[in-house]
């Protein structure tokens, strides 16, 4: 986590550690990952091929749904990390996910507004004022689903200018002041520096993302893909997606 | 290496049905005025036009026949041509451009490039053998477009006014040196012109087309003397007229009469040189025995004399020196009297 | 000997096989694609997607801030091909090498590029913003602003390279007949230009009708007003691939049936 | 006197109103989003950015596969472009509207159709994969192809509109000194429409560098092998827009300097 | 309207530096060889190309000062020209190309079509009036070229070769017609040609130019009888041999000897006319007091005669008839004896 250097030791952890085996894991493994990980992907692979000395870790990252697409087409991946269920459903329905996805992280919504706050937004109300310049997500995206359901757990109706596509485009147009707020996750809102603030509601709990992860049945190396997913799971892991703001299961 | 063609092929409104043979070594002089179809029958030959109709053959091999489906492409015909805008490439030098046949024959660069600088020598510009075709004045760019067609050393050459854009002096020399390479050169040549003489000059056999249709055809000599149309006669600088013979006299159409030298009966063309009409004021009283009224319809310099268009019964071409027209005060409108000695009138059967 | 020169008359009259295999080779890679996604296609939704009033609007707003884009292209983006090719002002170079800029810009900071510019805080739209109350992002004109900025750079590279091919001895012959500069472009120019103008508005069209990254980053996406058939497309693939392949056909239909009745008109006169 | 001549000499060596005004618009609106996103680029983080390998990766792989991209294009294009213009071949309408579907497909939905087609389990990738257990897919090969897909359409249709607008008697002329069609289109038709030639590759070329969408789904984003400098960019919007934005400036400074060396070399023949 | 040009410009490697003058009203010929810089000396009067040096003034104004940074742009230049290639605009129309220069003078769109209707007529090409010029001949092409720069009533007229692509008959009525044009006309007319007899018909003041130098000046006439150049002289037919003259005898640079018909001395040209030139196998006696021998080095039929062309100490053109010719047995390189009687050769001041 935020404490230590990266684990040249490995860390004592309750899962056991995969090193010890005879069979330890060796090779290339191949990360699918939804772009919003790129960050703590990136540095926990570092720490893994750290404790595997043997496995170089490769991550292509992508929006959830391009990679389930090529995963469909057959893609070489080990492991599919995904930031919705949404976008895992395709892959379980051709049947190529190895064992039941597991949900490794969680996200709840923020409201983002620019530095500032120049439309003295307080709270999901300011949602519905038509003067104010507002950015929801698009339905068809988690964070757009979520947004519904804080919505009708709060009994409003939002007057949103721009349905966007992914929250990136949302967070730019916060983040240059085009608009007076917008919804997000807040693991956006933490990467997003010091042009965003974030503005914390009630509601959130109501609308969990789930980000779930698994081993894929046509993977090339289940060994190391194993270890992968039980390495994110471990304390390390988890203490590196919190230090992101993500919430655990 | 004969030719035969028999091309007919419809362009814009223009039917064109002509027909014609050259022998291996000859020269073919087609002439027409603008428009009467001369480049459409030189591209017909070359194959970058289909004919609707006929055939063309080219010792031994046929190059076209629509009938039968057969049409050699242009690039297999053994042809060299000179286009009546050049067509330079752009992007080559002027040796590059003369080159250009040799190589798609198979010619090496080297030897390619060696017999095109001699060709442009031959054209007296190798000043200007690196320079691009836009930099070259028209007269040179036509030199080069000739250059270009002789290299190939091809079994058929054709010639689209080969000659218009030089200056006289290189006409001179074009000419004579064309005239030197058609000597020597064992293949047919087939050249469209408008000037009679170049001509004359070069080609071994004329055929005249007007409006897409052969109207005359004959050795120039015989054209010249012995026109059959206008369009020759004024060509070739004579005024004919045409009218049935009656032993030595011809009645015209107009229903004047002409005296001729010799006797004939039936249809017949009269041709008058203009140097042979004398032009008086008043009705002259002589040995001439051909005089007819006849009013100016026209005048215009010509070389040292003045060439006068005559109207009347008898429409006639004249040639007067200056001082001679100022005596007799040729305005337009004025009313002069025309005579020719029945001695200087040829008649022929029409 | 007929059939000889038979034969010799068909190689000719066809296309040389220098030129015909790697020409077939480019279609077959061009098509393949195409006829996969044919195959893909979930024939028997089309018909209800289509009804969708909202599939119906993404479609006419495509096709007309598409048009809208091309038809600015043209108005903006000849006259300058027109500078870059005959004007001999100074800073041409660089001036060409600007104009490409858009064609190298990822769109999405292309799109972000827009917003610093005409934004509601950018350096143009904020004092706009200030004194008119008026700002661009989140309106259907923020769209065609997106897709014109995208696809013009295809116009004006296309309309050059056409303007340089051309012969200029025609406009020589234009002046001595006491046309001005402007009127020898429009009455002489332009015409001989014909098809490579008609090939650049057809560059431009497509790229403005398929641009997806400064549409969403600059003008937003909500329905109706802002979402083009693009984004549509990127939408039902987070959710339905098989929806937007049948999207991105109906899209790929409405184009080819466009474009095909246009260019056979431009075409003709050629 | 001389005064009133001279200024209509100014007036006249200098550019028509009527083009100029429309020209500078169409600059200024092309020029200021970019020098928008100059005044925001965070330029002292720019030495340390360039000077992470994986940048540099990046940087070259996306100008090696734009530049394989536009040689590909340029190799099967031209001929394709060539047999639009010129050819009698039936169907040659359909096949030009083939042409133009890359154009207009969103790039995410060519990826999609790129691995139906050439994916390993696609209608032509599956069959090789069997036979000879080679796949594109996550590959530089799919980096290129799928540029290719998306850039030679740009490259087709310009240079089918310069040899529209050629002066076809040259390959007349061509043809009654031997050379045959495919000479003939080497050495006369090729060297002719050079310009368009010219702009076609640029369009080409650019197009390919700034490519995302059909690439990170057919190839994939593989540091080193598929992440193209615009797929960096594309990372860093994630994590870091102020990096984005210097990355999209450094793609730009390289396609600016190639750009403008390879224009002059083109441009000077003409 | 009178125009008065100096004009100073570098071509490729030729320097051109030419001066004259037209009166209103008044018609010059520019003769010259290809690549003489005729084209371009129009170019620069019509403000296609800058000079580098001198000025061109047209009725007052000053239409090129390169040291004063004078140049008016083509387009407001009253002029119509005619270039050598017409550069007919392939988009337009036959009637929308002559209307062209009517509209861009403001003239609507009606009037213009009628103007241009009219001379279409007169070119004899109404038929042809909606069709491209790419489906015109080169002559029909070349008439509307001719039409388009007249039908804007120009006050500076350009004509570069504006006949040559005409045949025989059309040439004599368009020459006609536009001698016509140009008596009524008032302007200035600058006239590039190749043709003598186009000068002569057309032109009042002739100047000749060479290497981009102004070699002779003067009416047709005179340039015709008068030659100063070889290039002149060929043109015009005849032979020109430089010396000395004493009294009646001119001393040649090759030291031979000619008698002439008046005295005069210093240094002189000599110009002798072909068909004055006569030709024997043996050296003849008799009345002509000139006789040299020669040997035939061309040959080449010229209408109905052939020209005879002669080296030796005094190189000469003869025309002789061909039952001559064949008695004479002119084969090249055949030696003769040349005679001219002294009375048929004129001597001038060089
Ligand atoms: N591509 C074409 N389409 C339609 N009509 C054409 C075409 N080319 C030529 N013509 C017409 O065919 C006729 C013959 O043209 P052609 O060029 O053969 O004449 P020509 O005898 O060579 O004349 P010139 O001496 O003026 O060159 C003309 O009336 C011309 O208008
Ligand atoms: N754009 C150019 N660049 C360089 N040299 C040129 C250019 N145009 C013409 N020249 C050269 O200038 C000289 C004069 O050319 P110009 O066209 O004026 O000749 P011209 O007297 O009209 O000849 P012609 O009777 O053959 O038409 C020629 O030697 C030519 O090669
Ligand atoms: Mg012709
Ligand atoms: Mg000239």
């Amino acid at each position: 986590g935020a404490s230590g250097p990266p684990a040249s030791e490995p860390p004592g952890s309750g899962s056991g550690s995969a090193s010890a085996g005879a069979d330890a894991p060796s090779g290339t493994l191949t990360v699918f990952a939804a772009a919003s990980l790129t960050d703590v992907f990136t540095g926990l692979g570092s720490q893994f091929e750290a404790e595997y000395p043997d496995v170089t870790v490769v991550f292509s990252y992508a929006a959830s749904s391009t990679l389930a697409q090529q995963i469909t087409q057959g893609a070489p991946a080990d492991v599919f990390a995904s930031a919705s269920p949404t976008t895992m459903q395709p892959v379980m329905a051709a049947g190529l996910n190895a064992a039941a996805p597991v949900v490794f992280a969680q996200n709840t919504l923020q409201i983002a507004v620019p530095a500032g706050n120049p439309g003295d937004v307080t709270g999901l109300a300011d949602f519905t004022d038509p003067d104010l310049t507002i950015a929801l997500c698009a339905e068809q995206v988690p964070c757009g689903d979520a947004a519904v359901t804080v919505f009708s757990a709060a009994g409003l109706t939002p007057q949103p200018d721009t349905l966007e596509q992914d929250v990136r485009a949302a967070l730019t147009k916060v983040s240059l002041g085009e608009v007076d707020a917008a919804l997000v996750y807040r693991t956006d809102v933490l990467g997003s520096g010091d042009a965003v603030e974030g503005i914390d509601f009630p509601e959130a709990g109501e609308a969990v993302n789930d980000y779930p992860m698994t081993v894929l049945s046509a993977s090339p190396n289940p060994d190391a893909a194993a270890a992968w997913v039980e390495f994110v799971r471990s304390p390390t892991g988890e203490a590196a997606l919190a230090d992101a703001g993500f919430a655990l299961p | 290496m004969s030719l035969s063609a028999h091309i007919v092929i419809q362009r814009g409104a223009l039917p064109v049905d002509v027909t014609f043979e050259v022998q291996p070594g000859e020269v073919l002089a087609v002439l027409g005025p603008n428009g009467a179809g001369k480049s459409t029958v030189l591209r017909v030959l070359a194959g970058l036009a289909r004919p609707h109709f006929g055939q063309v053959r080219l010792d031994g091999t046929t190059l076209d026949d629509p009938a039968a489906g057969i049409r050699l492409p242009p690039h297999r015909r053994p042809i060299g041509m000179v286009f009546q805008d050049h067509l330079l490439f752009p992007h080559l030098s002027t040796v590059d451009n003369v080159a250009f046949g040799l190589r798609a024959r198979g010619a090496s660069r080297e030897s390619a490039r060696a017999v095109a600088a001699g060709w442009v020598a031959r054209m007296n510009l190798s000043d200007h053998s690196s320079s691009k075709p836009r930099s070259l004045s028209g007269g040179q760019a036509q030199r080069i477009a000739l250059a270009r067609a002789l290299a190939g050393d091809p079994r058929l050459l054709l010639l689209d006014e080969p000659l218009s854009a030089l200056d006289a002096r290189t006409k001179l020399d074009v000419r004579a040196d064309l005239r030197h390479h058609l000597a020597d050169y064992a293949g047919a040549t087939v050249l469209v012109t408008h000037d009679p003489v170049d001509a004359m000059a070069l080609a071994d056999q004329l055929v005249v087309v007007e409006r897409g249709r052969v109207v005359q055809v004959g050795t120039p000599v015989d054209v010249s003397r012995r026109p059959r149309t206008d369009y020759v006669a004024r060509l070739v600088g004579l005024s004919l007229l045409a009218g049935m013979a009656q032993g030595r006299s011809v009645v015209l159409d107009s229903g004047a009469t002409v005296q001729v030298a010799e006797a004939s009966s039936g249809p017949v063309f009269v041709a008058i040189r203009p140097a042979a009409v004398g032009l008086y004021r008043s009705r002259p009283d002589g040995s001439p025995r051909n005089v007819w009224p006849a009013t100016v319809a026209g005048v215009t310099p010509y070389g040292e004399t003045l060439r006068v268009d005559l109207d009347g019964q008898v429409p006639l071409t004249a040639d007067v020196t200056p001082e001679a027209a100022a005596e007799l005060d040729l305005v337009l409108g004025a009313g002069v009297w025309a005579s020719v000695k029945a001695s200087e009138v040829a008649a022929y059967p029409a | 000997m007929a059939r000889r020169h038979k034969a010799q008359v068909d190689g000719a009259t066809g296309v040389p096989a220098a030129l015909l295999i790697p020409a077939a080779l480019a279609v077959v890679f061009l098509v393949l694609p195409l006829i996969a996604l044919l195959v893909r296609a979930p024939w028997s939704t089309l018909g209800s997607l289509l009804s969708t009033p909202e599939v119906r609007d993404a479609l006419r707003l495509s096709i007309v801030s598409a048009s809208l884009a091309t038809l600015i292209s043209l108005v903006l983006g000849v006259p300058l091909a027109w500078v870059l090719a005959r004007s001999q002002i100074r800073g041409r170079g660089v001036l060409r090498a600007l104009v490409t800029v858009p064609l190298v810009l990822p769109p999405v900071v292309g799109g972000v590029a827009l917003l610093l510019a005409f934004g509601r805080t950018g350096v143009l739209g904020a004092p706009l913003y200030d004194a008119t109350g008026v700002s661009f992002p989140f309106t259907t004109t923020a769209v065609v602003l997106a897709q014109t900025f995208v696809a013009m750079p295809f116009l004006v590279i296309s309309v050059e390279g056409a303007l340089r091919a051309a012969d200029r001895r025609y406009e020589d012959a234009a002046a001595t007949l006491g046309a001005g500069r402007a009127m020898t472009f429009r009455r002489v120019t332009l015409p001989l230009v014909a098809p490579g103008v008609a090939a650049g508005a057809v560059l431009c069209w497509a790229r403005a009708l398929g641009e997806f990254g400064a549409t969403i980053t600059f003008a937003g996406n909500f329905p109706g007003t802002t979402r083009t058939m693009t984004l549509q497309v990127y939408l039902a693939l987070e959710t339905d691939p098989d929806a937007a392949i049948a999207l991105s056909l109906v899209l790929l239909a409405v184009s080819i049936l466009t474009l095909g009745l246009l260019r056979d008109r431009w075409l003709v006169r050629q």
